[in-house]
């Protein structure tokens, strides 16, 4: 991957800091002219240590810690936690702190996907859609704060449970807010199948066969939408999603639409759970005892983010600290299918077919212990700063 | 005598600097930047900025410091953002702005007026290809090969109404169509002349050059403080410009202040609807828009106007 | 017999047959664990796994059992509807190798280089065998998942850059 | 396929109102259940320091003056408490809470940053000792 700036092509870098990232990551795209010939991804530039840092704290600890390896998603990592946790533990948890559970981890799928929907139509450079879908956003956002108290992270699992009950007088406030939201999203779906302009930037725009799709590993909406038949909820319902079953969306063509209607129609199925959950919801204690010390043993525990297939494999050595926790989050698998999509489109597409995954770059990038900032914090001390800073302006000076 | 041409001179003097020339264009710039922006805003449902935001960001550019980036040419790098300003405020020279008889006049004032306009654009194409920033090459290539596609059909579409007052001064044409709205006659010219205005002035969906979302600022990426607001002073210019010239021609002229706010903002109304209705286009595409509908628009409607003057002669 | 139970059962005929000596366990209704016993059987078995299409390689895990242990052990997780197929093999501390899975699996990529970087496995026949997450001035020997890590130690790598 | 598929939305905009808050002029109620400021109530606490071994992130500290008489000071650090309210769920007496109407945390100085909560003289016990400590 050599830069060559030869007389037909050059490189254009995009990121770590660029306005169609909205978090930091390295691309270096070849152009030829407006076409692209290469792709190259640079990866870690959000990498906190988070898998490593999960060695020395508690069980407990590492709950809320798992939880911020993403902002969007934050509440699948830490019911993935938990239900692995509480599974080595042998905990039973009750079905209405498991109903609660999924109730939330729907919410945040509307959430996830009605942000990435406003994303993907500002790359597109349609504005007018991306404010009015943000606008409908907040719409579950304020029931997610009436829930758990916070409009992101919202932290309503906790080992063995549930934090936040959902009460009579909440109910209709959550399903007031539901109906609205599904007249909106009709509406969009109408606009993204309707809209020529729109249609014209999505339409056959990095298009991903099955095959391609299966052999690049891609999970979650983005292999749905090239028609692979493959959700977590429904293949291995964890949770209380064999009570409340999913039905799945595929769309054969692959292309950037498709992947905008998979979420999109992804969403009403969304409704319809939340419908059903808030209708149904079991009876039983919000939460079980849960031992500080979890017993020796290893597990893996998959489920359904609203990006994909993430992945949880959880070792404990019978301490109150666990051994291992490794975590495989979905954006990692479907980074690379953007890098072999981007081959041969313009480079006006390149941000709309990143966007079309829904990259999630600080669930990429979870890993490292120290970090560029963190390094020269330990080494830089103000003094030194200061007189660097003397220096380079002398010599600037100079 | 004597009296009378320093008195002539002062006014010429005057025309130039406050009104209708220098700051009085500006103002009315930043001012019609506000409108464009306040009524975006208000159609995506948002608040949108405060009356002197435009003047309140133009202050703070002035008031910073101008980086000029390493290996480019320093004298042009410098000089372009002037000459495009000043390219856009020469062509208000030649217009009825306010409803004021104009400044100057000519027999073929219109094309000057016109290649004015272009002037800012080529400006800023040659401004990104000055410096080494990869994303400014990309934008001033989009910007200029935009500047192609549109050029043409906005310049035939403007002289359709010279050809219908057989005049090529502006306020020749003024008398000749005053309270025939040639909207009516012409729409094709006129529906042309309005969207490539937009393109012109890069306002979304032809905003490619400048596309955010893939090469930043395009052309204006590595300017920053004096260039920039001038930069930015030059478009609110030939905003207000490019919208008078389209009421002059097509909206049966600009008589008083009154009809000049009432039509130049009822054009802008439109600008913003489209702008707020509209997907950003690829540089493909747009290309395509004008050389594939736009131009052969714009030749039909010349088609029709040179066969009815044939058939009133 | 619902289909996880087939599945699993037909992939531990599978292993048993390729592995003639392959130890299978079941820790979980849903997991079936292979304890491959040599590196040069990797290869084979995830070949046949595709063959008759079982699962997709969902992970690979490293673990570190302590610094006293001679062996780090590797995890490939091959997922397929609800059960999961793990195969388990043991790689030396020192100068461990594994051959790469990206002829068979081109998204396997990811994981080998991650796996290089934060466990020093060295992966043969990767196609950029470059850093993916760690910084690249990171010390070549330092292996930050490992359990000998040591954070201090690593301080001293860090050079400060000349101003 | 039609041009301007959002030409509804844009009529309405011009006879709703904008929804953008203003903020700091107009503020909305906060939720019942919103997590702002932890507050400690000093007269049930006995002294456990299960908060503070749960606590992901440190924020909170239990100074004991005199475990028998039962005098604690909290120290508290706002700044890098994460609002995830796991001490407020594992105090078994029930004496932290989080506030709904104390969530504003914007301050200008770091002293804002840290604060103690217990009985007067206790919190001033302890910031004498802090200051002494600073001293040395």
């Amino acid at each position: 991957m050599e830069e060559q700036k030869t007389a037909q092509s050059f490189t254009v870098p995009i990121g770590p800091q660029h306005p169609a990232l909205k978090e930091p990551s390295h691309f270096r795209i070849t152009v030829d002219g407006e076409i692209v010939t290469d792709a190259y991804v640079r990866l870690g530039y959000a990498h906190r240590g988070i898998e490593k840092a999960t060695e020395s704290r508690t069980w407990t600890q590492n709950l809320y810690m798992l939880e911020r390896i993403c902002g969007i998603c934050s509440h699948i990592h830490g019911m993935a936690y938990c239900l692995a946790v509480e599974r080595l533990a042998q905990v039973q948890v009750s079905p209405r702190a498991q109903a609660i559970r999924v109730l939330f981890a729907e919410l945040e799928r509307i959430h996830s996907h009605m942000l990435w929907f406003g994303v993907t139509a500002h790359e597109a450079g349609f504005d007018t859609l991306f404010m009015y879908s943000w606008r409908d956003r907040e719409t579950v956002m304020d029931i997610l704060e009436e829930l758990s108290g916070n409009r992101v992270n919202y932290s309503a699992n906790i080992l063995g449970g549930v934090k936040f009950d959902v009460d009579k007088s909440r109910i209709e406030s959550i399903l007031d807010g539901i109906n609205f939201l599904e007249e909106r999203t009709q509406y969009y779906l109408e606009v993204v199948s309707t809209d020529t302009l729109f249609l014209q930037r999505t339409q056959k725009i990095g298009t991903m066969n099955r095959r391609e799709a299966e052999v690049l590993g891609t999970v979650g909406p983005t292999a749905r939408a090239s028609g692979v038949n493959r959700d977590i909820r429904i293949e291995a319902p964890y949770a209380a999603y064999d009570q409340f079953p999913i039905q799945i969306n595929l769309d054969d063509s692959g292309d950037l639409k498709a992947r905008v209607l998979v979420r999109l129609r992804e969403l009403f199925e969304s409704y319809r759970i939340i419908h059903q959950i808030l209708q149904n919801l079991p009876t039983g204690d919000l939460t079980v005892r849960m031992p500080r010390r979890i017993k020796q043993g290893e597990t893996i525990l998959r489920v359904e983010a609203p990006r994909g297939e993430l992945f949880y494999f959880i070792r404990s050595n019978g301490s109150d600290t666990p051994d291992r926790i490794k975590v495989r989050t979905p954006t990692i698998c479907n980074m690379m299918s953007v890098i072999k999509l981007v081959v041969g489109h313009q480079l006006a597409d390149v941000p709309m077919i990143l966007a079309g995954i829904d990259p999630c770059f600080s669930c990429n990038d979870r890993m490292v212990m120290i970090n560029q900032s963190n390094k020269t914090s330990h080494r830089w001390r103000w003094e030194e700063l200061r007189q660097y800073g003397i220096k380079y302006y002398q010599q600037r000076a100079a | 005598m004597e009296s009378n041409t320093i008195s002539n001179e002062l006014r010429s003097l005057f025309s130039l600097v406050v009104f209708p020339g220098g700051c009085f264009l500006i103002l009315l710039g930043l001012s019609y930047e506000w409108a464009d922006r306040k009524l975006l805003a208000r159609f995506q449902n948002r608040i949108g900025p405060r009356w002197f935001q435009p003047f309140a960001d133009i202050m703070k550019l002035l008031a910073k410091e101008e980086i000029v980036p390493e290996g480019v040419d320093r004298r042009l790098f410098i000089g372009l953002p002037i000459v495009a300003l000043t390219g856009a405020l020469t062509a208000g020279l030649y217009l009825p702005i306010l409803g004021v008889k104009t400044t100057f006049s000519f027999p073929g004032d219109l094309i000057v007026t016109l290649y004015m306009l272009s002037l800012l654009t080529l400006c800023m194409g040659l401004a990104g290809a000055n410096t080494l920033d990869r994303f400014s090459l990309i934008g001033a290539t989009r910007t200029l090969t935009q500047l192609f596609s549109y050029e043409s059909p906005f310049l035939l579409a403007l002289l359709g109404p010279a050809l219908f007052s057989n005049s090529w001064q502006v306020s020749e044409i003024i008398a000749h169509t005053d309270g025939h709205w040639l909207m009516l006659t012409q729409p094709l010219g006129f529906l042309v002349a309005m969207i490539a205005l937009m393109g012109k002035l890069e306002l979304p969906p032809f905003d490619a050059p400048e596309a955010e979302t893939e090469i930043v600022a395009g052309v204006l990426t590595e300017y920053s403080g004096r260039g920039l607001a001038l930069f930015r002073l030059g478009k609110g210019v030939e905003l207000v410009i490019g919208l008078t010239l389209v009421s002059t021609l097509y909206l049966g002229g600009i008589t008083n202040p009154l009809t000049f706010f009432l039509k130049t903002l009822a054009l802008l109304l439109i600008i913003v609807v489209l702008q707020a209705l509209l997907t950003r286009l690829r540089i493909d595409q747009t290309v395509g828009l004008w050389w594939r509908y736009g131009s052969l628009l714009v030749l039909l409607q010349w088609f029709f106007l040179i066969l009815l003057q044939g058939s009133a002669i | 017999m619902n289909d996880t139970e087939k599945t699993l059962r037909t992939a531990s005929q599978l292993l048993g047959q390729w592995m003639w000596n392959t130890e299978v366990t079941r820790p979980e209704p849903s997991r079936l664990d292979a304890h491959l016993k040599t590196s040069d059987d990797l290869i084979p078995v995830v070949a046949g796994l595709r063959v008759i299409r079982l699962g997709y390689l969902s992970a690979i895990t490293g673990l570190d059992h302590g610094p006293d242990e001679a062996v780090l052990e590797v995890l490939y997780h091959f997922c397929v509807g609800e059960a999961i197929i793990t195969l388990r093999l043991n790689v030396p501390r020192q100068d461990g190798c594994l051959p790469s899975l990206c002829e068979i699996i081109p998204s396997a990529e990811v994981f080998e280089r991650e796996l290089q970087e934060m466990f020093g496995i060295r992966i043969e026949g990767l196609r950029n065998p470059s850093r993916l997450y760690l910084p690249d001035d990171w010390p070549e020997s330092v292996f930050p998942l490992r359990k000998d890590f040591d954070r201090d130690k690593l301080r001293s790598y860090v050079t400060l850059g000349e101003c | 396929m039609r041009f301007a598929a959002m030409m509804g939305d844009i009529a309405s905009a011009l006879i709703h109102r904008p929804v953008t808050e203003q903020y700091p002029f107009e503020r909305r109620e906060a939720p019942e259940r919103l997590r702002g400021m932890l507050h400690w109530d000093p007269e049930k606490c006995i002294g456990c320091g299960l908060c503070v071994k749960d606590c992901p992130a440190g924020a909170i500290e239990l100074i004991v003056l005199d475990k028998k008489a039962k005098r604690f000071v909290l120290r508290y650090h706002p700044d890098r408490c994460t609002f995830c309210a796991q001490c407020v769920f594992s105090c078994r007496q029930g004496c932290l809470s989080m506030s709904n109407v104390d969530w504003e945390l914007a301050v200008t100085e770091r002293s804002g940053l840290i604060r103690h909560y217990g009985e007067k003289k206790d919190v001033e016990e302890v910031l004498a000792g802090s200051l002494k400590q600073d001293s040395v």
